[in-house]
Order: C-alpha cells, then structure tokens, then sequence
C-alpha cells in the first residue's frame, strides 16, 4: 500500500476474517484461552501486534482489541488469552469450538525490528502485569528463536499478578521466569520493580505490557539504569485501524501524523519507546 | 436494465448515493485497505480546521447499546497538511471529495474555507456546525437559527465549492435550522450530526468520558435521523444528505425514501470496514428486484 | 448491614427508588403474575384522561436497534373507570402509586387532576406534557418553557397530591423547561419522555406506524436520558427521576449518579417482565458490594 | 389469580422460561418446525395460544409472537412453526439442539370452549392460509380427540399455500384435507374460498388463521352460510400480555377493558368470533 508510506505507517496489511473457533479454555479465574483457525491473521502477525475481535451481539457495535499472544504461520492458527472485563470479553468467553468469531488484524506496530533482532548477548526483560502478559507469550518465541548463528538473547521474564497464575509455563518454556503476586501467595510479595529489585536483575532492553501504574514506574527506572524500554500501551478504540482518532496518547514530540503531539495507539502503537510518549 | 445509481447534490454528480460520514473515515487512507474508494459516492473527510486542533483528553469514546458516545473534539492537523496529505492523497481515485469543516468562530470557519477555496481536490465543503464544543456567546451555533443563516452566509461568501451546511439533532424543531441554513444560502444540509449523551462508569463512579458528554452515533439514533430528514424533506427545496445510524442498504433506502438525496455512513465503519460497499450493493439490488430505474425515483417517496 | 433502599420524593417515602414507566406496565395487573408488586418503590400507570380516548390506528409499535417506537396515542378507559378498576386494584399492594395524567389542553388537565383528588390510592401526580401528540396553538405543551410553567401552576393549584412534570426530550435546552417547571411549582421532574423518531418499511415503501411517527424508548436512549438528568440536577432543586433505556442495574445506578433521585423501568418490562425486581436487587448488591449505607449517598455524586 | 376475574381476562397462568431447542428443522422454503423442551407452558397450553419468543441479540428487545402448532402435556414438549419474516425469526432458524430460548406463554385466549367440547355430529372447518396453518394443527388434535362418548366432529381442513406444502401430513393424520394453491401446483388453483366452494363444502362453526384479506373474506361468507366463525388475528406487539395496547383491533361493542372499542390482539385475543370485530 504506498498509502502507508506517505504518513510513515508501517506497510503492514490487514485482513478482515471470519476465523472459527478451535478451542476455548478457562486457564484462571477469568481468564480464558482462546484458539481460532485463520486464513491470513495468524501468518502476518507479529510480536506485540494485536487484533480487533467483533461480537455477535447486534447491540455492541466496537471490536475489542486483543493482544496476539500466539501465532502460528504454519496452521494459521490465532492464540488469544484474555480477561472477562465487561460484556464483549464475557460474550467471548462462552465461544466454544465451531463458532464462528469476525476478526480484523493484525493491527498495529508490534515491537520493532531492532528489538526482534540482533540481541544475541544482551538481556531482556519480558515485564507483563496482569492481563498484559499474552503479549510476552509471543514476543519470547520470536526472541528465543534468535536471529542468526550468534544465538538469543538472555530472555527473563518478570510476570506480576494479583492472585491467580496464567500463561507461567508458557513463558518458561523460552524464558526464566520471576514471579510477584500483589497477596505473595507465589514468588515476590509485591509488583514486577519489587521482585527485579529484589533479585538485583537487569537488563539492556525492556519490553513490557500491564497497567499503566506499571508501566509508568517501568519508564523511570529505565532512565535510571539506562536500559532501552520498549512500552505496550491501551487506550478504548472504535475503528482500530488509524481512521477515528478515538486511542490516542501523547507524543513528546509533535508528530507526523497529528501535529498535535498525539499518537494512536492503534497505529504508532500499541508499542512505544518510552521516551517517545507521556504516560 | 442496470439501474442508475447516480445522485446530483448542488450541482456535484456522485457515482451514487453513497458517502462515508466525516471523522469516522479518516480520509480514506486507512478505509483504503478495506474498500476500493473509486466505488463510493463520495469520501467526506474527517473535519478540518485552519490551525492544528488537539482535540479532547482521553477516554474519548464508550459504546452504548446499538451505539457509541465520541469526544474526539475535533483533533487535525490543520487545513496545511490536511490538503498536502491527505487531499494529495485523494488525488489518485475516482470519486468525489467532501470537506468537512469546524471553526470555533465565524472567522475561523471563514479562513478555513478561504483556504481551501484553490484546492481541486475539494468538490464540495460541508460545514460543521453542531459541533458542541464549539460555541459563540454560550449557544453552540447549530441551535440558533439566526447565527445558522449568519454564519451560513459567512460562509457562502467565502467558498468557491458548494456548501453543505451539517445541522444538529438537538434542537427543539430542526425544520427551523434548516430553513434558516437555507435561507443563508446553503446549497445542501447533512443531517445529524451526533445525539449529545453521557455514560457513567458505575464502578468508578465517575464519567466514562473525559469530556463528561460526548455525542451519541450509530444504529441506536437512526430512528432519530430518519425523523429529521423526513420533516425536513417537507420543510426546504435544498438536496439533504441523510446519516446517522445507517449500517445496511435498508437504512439508507429509509431516509433516501423519507427525502435524502444522498446517504453516509458512519460508526457503522467501525463494526465492518466494508459496510459502504455493502450499502452501494444492497441499494442496487433493491432496485433491480423492484424494477427502478433511477435511485432518484425513491427520494421522498414516503411522505 | 443492611443497606438503606429508600427514597423520598416531594414528601412521599418510597421503599426504594425503583417504579415503573407510564404506559409500559399497564396499571400493574398484567405483571402481577410475573412480579410480586409489593416490592416496587412505586407503579406508575398509564396515562389516563377526563373521558377515554381511543389512542392512535394500528400499527402502533416497531422495533428499532435496542429500542422500540410507539406511537399508542395515549388510549385509556377515562380517569372514571380507571378509578374504579385500576387503583381499586392497586389498593391491595404496599406500593405507591404514581397516577400519569394527559390532556388536550390545560382545561383537560385541570380537570383530570381534580377527578383524581379525592382517590386515596393515588400517592403522587405525574403530569405529561411531552406527548408529541397532544399540541395548543401548534407547539407541544412539552417544548415552551412558558407553556410548561403555565401548565404546571394551573395544574398545581388543582392537584392534591405532590406534582411530578414529566418532560420531553426533543427540546434544544432540557434545562430551561425544568426551571419553568420548577417555578410553576413542580415538586419533581420526571424524564425523559420518547424522542420522536420514524421507521420507513422499506419493502411496503410506507411507514412502519399508522401515526407515521413515534416515540424512541429502550436502551438506545439510555445516554441521552443520562445526559439530561444530568443537565438538569445541575440545574433545579426539585427531585429528578430517571428514565430512558434502563433495563439493569446498572443503568439505574447511572441515573441515580447523574442526579435523579428515583428511577423507572419502561421498555425493558417488555423483554424480560421481571426486570424492575432485578434493578431492585442489583442496586441493592451494588450497595453492599461497596458497603454504601444509603442509595441516597449516590444521588448525583458524580458531577 | 384473581387479577384476572375482575377485567374479565381468562384466568389462565402466564409462565416465563428458558427452554431448550430439542430439535430445529427447516421444513419447507423459509419454514421451521421448532421444537423446545418446555417445563409448564407445553402443558398449560390450548389451542389457539400463542408464545412470545425472545431473541438472544440483545438490538432486537421485543418478543416474537409464534403460535402453538404443537404442545404435549407429558413431555413438555413445545413445537412451533415459523416462516422467516425478519430479523428475529431468521435469528430462530439458526437455533439448533442444546440452545437455550426464553419463552412467555401460553398467551391470549386460544379458541374457546365452546367450540373445543360438543361438537359431535357438525362440521368444522380448519381454515389456514400460510403461516396460519400451524395453529390449526393443534386444533385439529384437539377436536380429533372428541370430548365425550359421542364422539369428534367431521374435520375439513381448509389450507391455503403461495406454493411449497408444509404440515399437510400434520392435518391428514385428525382430519379431512383440502389444498389451494395460488399457482394452481397443488389442489385448487386459488384461495381456500375458492376450494370450499369449489367442493360445494359446509361447515357449522370454520375457525381461521391468516391473512386478514383471507379472514375478511371468511367472515363474509360465514354471514352467507350462517356458520359460526372463529378468527385468529396477528397484530404487532410488545408486551403480549395486555399491558402496552400495542396490538389492538376494533370491536363491534364498547369493551369492558378499553372502553373505546378496542381489544387487545394479545389478550382478549387472538382468537375473536368474526361478529365481535371489525377487519
Ligand atoms: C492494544 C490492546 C491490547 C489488548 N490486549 C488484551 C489482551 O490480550 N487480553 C485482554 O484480556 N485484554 C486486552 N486488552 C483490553 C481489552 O480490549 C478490554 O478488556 C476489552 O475491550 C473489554 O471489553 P468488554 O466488552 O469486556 O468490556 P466493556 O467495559 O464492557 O467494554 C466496553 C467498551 O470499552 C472498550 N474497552 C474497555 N476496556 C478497554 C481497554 N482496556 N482497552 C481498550 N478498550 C477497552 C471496549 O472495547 C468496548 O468498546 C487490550 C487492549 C488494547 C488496547
Ligand atoms: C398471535 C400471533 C401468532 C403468530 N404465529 C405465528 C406462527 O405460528 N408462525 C409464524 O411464522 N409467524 C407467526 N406470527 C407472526 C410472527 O410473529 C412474525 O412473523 C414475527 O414477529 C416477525 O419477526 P421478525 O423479527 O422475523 O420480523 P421483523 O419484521 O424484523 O420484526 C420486527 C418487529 O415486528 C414485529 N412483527 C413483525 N411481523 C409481525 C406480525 N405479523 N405479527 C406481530 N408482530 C410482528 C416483530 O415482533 C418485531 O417486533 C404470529 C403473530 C401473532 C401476532
Ligand atoms: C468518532 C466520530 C468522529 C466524528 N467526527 C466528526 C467530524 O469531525 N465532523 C462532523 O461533522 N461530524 C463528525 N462525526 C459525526 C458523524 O459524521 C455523523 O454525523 C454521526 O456520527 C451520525 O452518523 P452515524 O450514526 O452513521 O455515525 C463524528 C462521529 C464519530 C462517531
Ligand atoms: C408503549 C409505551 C407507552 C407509553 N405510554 C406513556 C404514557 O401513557 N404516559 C407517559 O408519560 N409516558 C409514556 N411512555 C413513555 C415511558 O413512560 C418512558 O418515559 C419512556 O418510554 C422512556 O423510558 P424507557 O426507555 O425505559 O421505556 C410510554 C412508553 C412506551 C414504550
Ligand atoms: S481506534 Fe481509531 S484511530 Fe485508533
Ligand atoms: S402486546 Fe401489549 S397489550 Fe398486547
């Protein structure tokens, strides 16, 4: 699409899909796990993008947008893991396979380049708060895949949860992994500063996704320890695709696109450099 | 017999009755991966102002049931960069081009038109009054039917396109804004622009939008339009652009039947990218099973 | 700790601050078998006339996105029999009652309320004046400031019970026609009544309603109606009850944080007749959830 | 409940339930045969009865009323036969087993008693023009069954189709069966008038379900023959229990309930002697 050069967004296509359900699994206390056949979702989608999920109920017209917590190019098949929030999640949550689920994606930037790439020898934080985890999922398959012969980097995964664990073995499975749980009833007592702190960890280069309490603490520290920190941001979304200007957040500079320090996180986003936004 | 689809409005012919309403397009770019824009009507884009706007604070929009609220507060780039990008962008499809414009005062809307009194690009304007936000003396303009004709004739006498004067549902008696619209000289009205309404975040306990209102868009208001377009439709000789709520090739044929020359089509975007294509379609088709000739036949044929 | 359900409205305690809509739950016979009255805040009933009237031709009622037009015409037996049988009826139940009262003119009011005088069953007044039907010197009562703080002092002078004004939402201002109410001498304001709206049957090319317009009700409205509750517990003194689209907890509780001080139930009642006692109870969750003492407490505390 | 006796409304229970799709299955174009695993309205049903069906999307808030073609008191089995009209019926011939509907019924007054018990010895019509017949079915089982030693009356079934058959079998098996087509495929080219008079048919009492045009006509031609009639209306609605007055249609007399001359579809009807109304 040379529309996408002109304004500097990401070449990137997006399909619209009918996908069918695989399978749907409660894996924690509302949470669910969900797995939908796709014909193009799943092979262009990359780490830290996201989808738009649509309800079947005529009343409630705005997708949601879901992380891409897997995606396998192979079988097409789409992972989404999500938390019952309000009535569309809650919909959600009772597909079950055979279904049939209206889907737009992949939708904006994922992480870059430069972080997918090239970090044989540097660690990296993977810091999911909450439902902000899925995100992580994806983003240590690509990274623990390495990129050349010089191997991948040191990936540590930092999780926080309120109570109930999810997507833990997931992430050991391409990863170390740090727990903190707000109650301590596993790993840390406390949030995901509380337990790298406590363990003295650091990186080169963070990726995170949680609340934005997280992530704002998240920015601070790495300007102190000087890593480069990589943030996935949310915000209520109607078109999802860059036309409506509903998710916006603000830019440190006066971008391209706006002119009025104000980026979608749609579009620029979801995933920003921390030095580039105000949270 | 393929039906004939096309539409004047002031003197501007459309491939067919078909447009995207302004702010929930883009100005295409987007839609563009979606939907072949050489097939639409027109493009309107989304409202334009002479100087860089910010818009509102976040949250900006919530859904409601059968429809969304939206504080965007007319964020854009300014008429500059709005005609480099995405005017120039436009360039390359067949199809018209609607400029919606806002301005917080009669000025502002008056430079804003003057500035894009050169550009080719723009075939017709559509001025956005209902804004709001925006106000002049405590009223918003949209209201009151003497600063419509006022601003109306502003306007007017600064455009080089045809004017299409967008009115607000919220008001006691549209019929009077639009005769007021049209005694300013407007060429064309677009109705409504958005239902004013609130959403409280119950758990919060707070308002579900920054700006606390926002207006109030999609299938849940379209009774609302069709009402207005209708007693319109009765009241001024002026072409009507009908919107709000339309989401299928039967909202459109309701207010084309109850007077709209032309439709557009609005958060329905939202839910399907491609629910103007399927709009254009179904009207076609409709046609074609009834055996009508011209779109045209339909405007105000409920009365 | 049991939370407070209660309310007061111009001096008559409701158990609890959930009634229904005029007009969509009869005068409560019909749901009895479905919902034990007893645990209403109040029914409200239809509204009634000096003499009966016999309503608008069929069809009166479509379905819209999350709504529903009507344009019953305000049929009713007469305040005569209504009397005799409705509130008789009623009188077996622990329940206020809200007597809903229409009229040609302010002569037909006057004389409806003094009918209603000396019927003990009826707790408080609930004066219509926003029936899109129901016009003097071609503006609805509803819509004229002036007209409404006429209307409501004739009627006050003539009412024994406490006088709520029901209003209309198709107005620019809802805040102007709430302090005329309030200086007539209202002791409550209840909205909002139906925006007016149109369906077009496409395949018929005809209306969809014999009256060709009609009153939007359901969740479709529930912004709107939050927005101007709002608006007005800004503005007046008087209580407010809410209503438009509230078809759960929720919706109640959105109302109540807006400013109204009771809430009514209409439309929902026809998906699902239980719907009042579940807003009942919802609300009452919601105050032990968050250990609240007094629905009272979240009168309009969001502002 | 004694709500009832004092408007003159038939005492009969209303139940609100969330039954179970037993079975779903398309038996002619656009027609449906439904039938639901009820817990009380299979049971409390009579001929004539109707149920308000609630769609699961929650944009379309208003009950579709859908006639008793079928109701078995042991099982609680509910059979319903519907044409695919709109939205909210083509939303019910995508219910399969195991889904779950919200029922209120049975509703409005059925045809009386008066005409269910003691009629040995006449002839009755079953008169059904299109999506009207289905009622006529559990009519005709009803009256098939006779009331005492004496026996069932002699059953015609009168049916009016635009074009495919549907329930044909239905009537055969309580009842004599005459067809009229519109395009002549299939008995009488014509309508069920055509047919009656056609065959030079009498009857003493003709209950009805159709199109008004159809019930216009009959009530017409039971003036002529002297039969007494009984018409089944439709009208839209709401409530359907006789709280909005949404679904009126004009009485001969002033009413009790209304006092202006009407009555409502849902509750004093939907079955009236063709005398008590106007068309
Ligand atoms: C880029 C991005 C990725 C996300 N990834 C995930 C994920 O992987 N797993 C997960 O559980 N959640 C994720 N969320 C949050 C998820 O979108 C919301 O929880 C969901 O939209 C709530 O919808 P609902 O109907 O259940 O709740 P409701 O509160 O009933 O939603 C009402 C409206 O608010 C919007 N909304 C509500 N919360 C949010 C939110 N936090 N962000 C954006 N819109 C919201 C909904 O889209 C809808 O329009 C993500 C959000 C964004 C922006
Ligand atoms: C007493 C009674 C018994 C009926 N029995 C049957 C039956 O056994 N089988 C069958 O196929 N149909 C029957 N109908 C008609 C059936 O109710 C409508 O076809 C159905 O409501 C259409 O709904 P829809 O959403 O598919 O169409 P839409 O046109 O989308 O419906 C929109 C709205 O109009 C109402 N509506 C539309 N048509 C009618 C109608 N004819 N009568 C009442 N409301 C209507 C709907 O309830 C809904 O509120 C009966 C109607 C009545 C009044
Ligand atoms: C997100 C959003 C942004 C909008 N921005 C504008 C705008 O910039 N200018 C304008 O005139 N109308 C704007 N509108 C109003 C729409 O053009 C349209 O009049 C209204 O939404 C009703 O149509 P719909 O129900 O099809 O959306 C906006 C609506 C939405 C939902
Ligand atoms: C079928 C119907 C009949 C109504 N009749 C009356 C009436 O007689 N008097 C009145 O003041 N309001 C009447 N209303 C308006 C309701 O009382 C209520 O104000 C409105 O429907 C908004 O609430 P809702 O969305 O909860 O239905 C009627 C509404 C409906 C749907
Ligand atoms: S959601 Fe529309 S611009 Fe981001
Ligand atoms: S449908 Fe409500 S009275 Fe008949």
């Amino acid at each position: 699409m040379q529309a996408g050069q002109e304004t500097g967004i990401r070449a990137v296509q997006k399909f619209r899909e009918k996908a069918e359900v695989l399978q749907n699994t409660r894996i924690a206390k509302g949470i669910y796990d969900l797995r939908l056949k796709t014909k193009q979702i799943a092979a262009a989608a990359k780490p830290g993008q996201f989808v738009s999920v649509y309800s079947n109920d005529h009343s409630r017209l705005l997708p949601r947008p879901i992380s891409i917590c897997g995606a396998d190019p192979e079988s097409g098949e789409l992972r989404l893991v999500f938390r019952v929030a309000g009535r569309g999640t809650e919909e959600f949550s009772r597909l079950s396979a055979g279904d049939r689920v209206d889907l737009t994606g992949p939708l904006g930037n994922g992480f870059p380049e430069s972080v997918l790439k090239g970090q044989a020898g540097k660690t990296v934080f993977l810091i999911g708060g909450g439902i902000g985890i899925p995100p992580m999922v994806q983003l240590a398959r690509t990274l623990a895949a390495g990129d050349d012969e010089k191997g991948a980097p040191r990936l540590i995964s930092v999780l926080g949860f309120r109570d109930e664990l999810f997507l833990v073995d997931d992430l050991k499975a391409y990863s170390e992994v740090v727990i903190a749980t707000e109650d301590g009833s596993c790993g840390t007592k406390g949030n995901v500063l509380d337990a790298i702190r406590g363990r003295n960890l650091k990186a080169d280069v963070i990726c995170a996704c949680g609340p934005t309490p997280m992530l704002r603490a998240l920015r601070v520290y790495a300007q102190e320890t000087g890593a480069e920190c990589w943030l996935s941001l949310e915000e209520k979304m109607a078109c999802g695709i860059g036309a409506c200007l509903s998710c916006v957040c603000k830019s440190t500079d006066i971008d391209e696109h706006s002119r009025v320090r104000n980026k979608r996180v749609c579009t620029e986003g979801p995933v920003f450099n921390s030095i580039d936004i105000e949270l | 017999m393929q039906p004939d689809m096309s539409v004047e409005i002031a003197g501007v012919l459309l491939k067919n009755p078909v447009m995207t309403a302004s702010g929930t397009f883009g100005s295409g770019q987007e839609f563009s991966e979606f939907v072949d824009l050489n097939r639409l009507g027109a493009v309107v884009t989304k409202g334009v102002s002479s100087v860089p706007w910010p818009g509102n604070p976040t949250p900006r929009i919530c859904e409601t049931p059968s429809g969304m609220l939206n504080a965007i507060g007319l964020q854009n780039p300014g008429e500059e960069t709005f005609a480099k990008r995405d005017l120039k962008f436009l360039e390359q499809f067949d199809t018209k081009v609607v400029v919606n414009v806002c301005g917080h005062s009669t000025e502002e809307y008056v430079d804003c038109v003057r500035r894009l009194a050169d550009e080719k690009r723009a075939d017709l304007l559509e001025i956005n009054i209902s804004c709001p936000n925006v106000k002049e003396g405590g009223i918003s303009f949209g209201t009151n039917p003497r600063a419509v004709e006022q601003i109306t004739a502003a306007v007017k006498k600064a455009a080089r396109q045809p004017v299409i004067m967008k009115l607000s549902p919220n008001v006691t008696d549209i019929r009077e804004i639009a005769k007021a619209a049209e005694a300013g000289g407007a060429d064309a009205l677009s109705m409504i622009n958005t239902i004013t309404g609130m959403k409280i975040d119950v758990r919060r306990r707070t308002f579900a939008l920054a700006n606390r209102t926002g207006g109030l868009s999609g299938p849940a208001i379209h009774p609302v339009a069709v009402r207005m377009v209708w007693e319109c439709a009765q009241s001024v000789k002026i072409p009507i652009i009908g919107m709000g709520g339309i989401a299928d090739a039967e909202g459109a044929l309701e207010m084309i039947m109850a007077g709209a020359s032309a439709v557009s089509v609005g958060t329905a975007n939202f839910r399907d990218q491609t629910t103007v294509v399927r709009v254009i379609d179904g009207i076609r088709a409709y046609l074609e099973e009834n055996q009508i000739g011209s779109v045209r036949e339909l405007v105000g044929c409920v009365r």
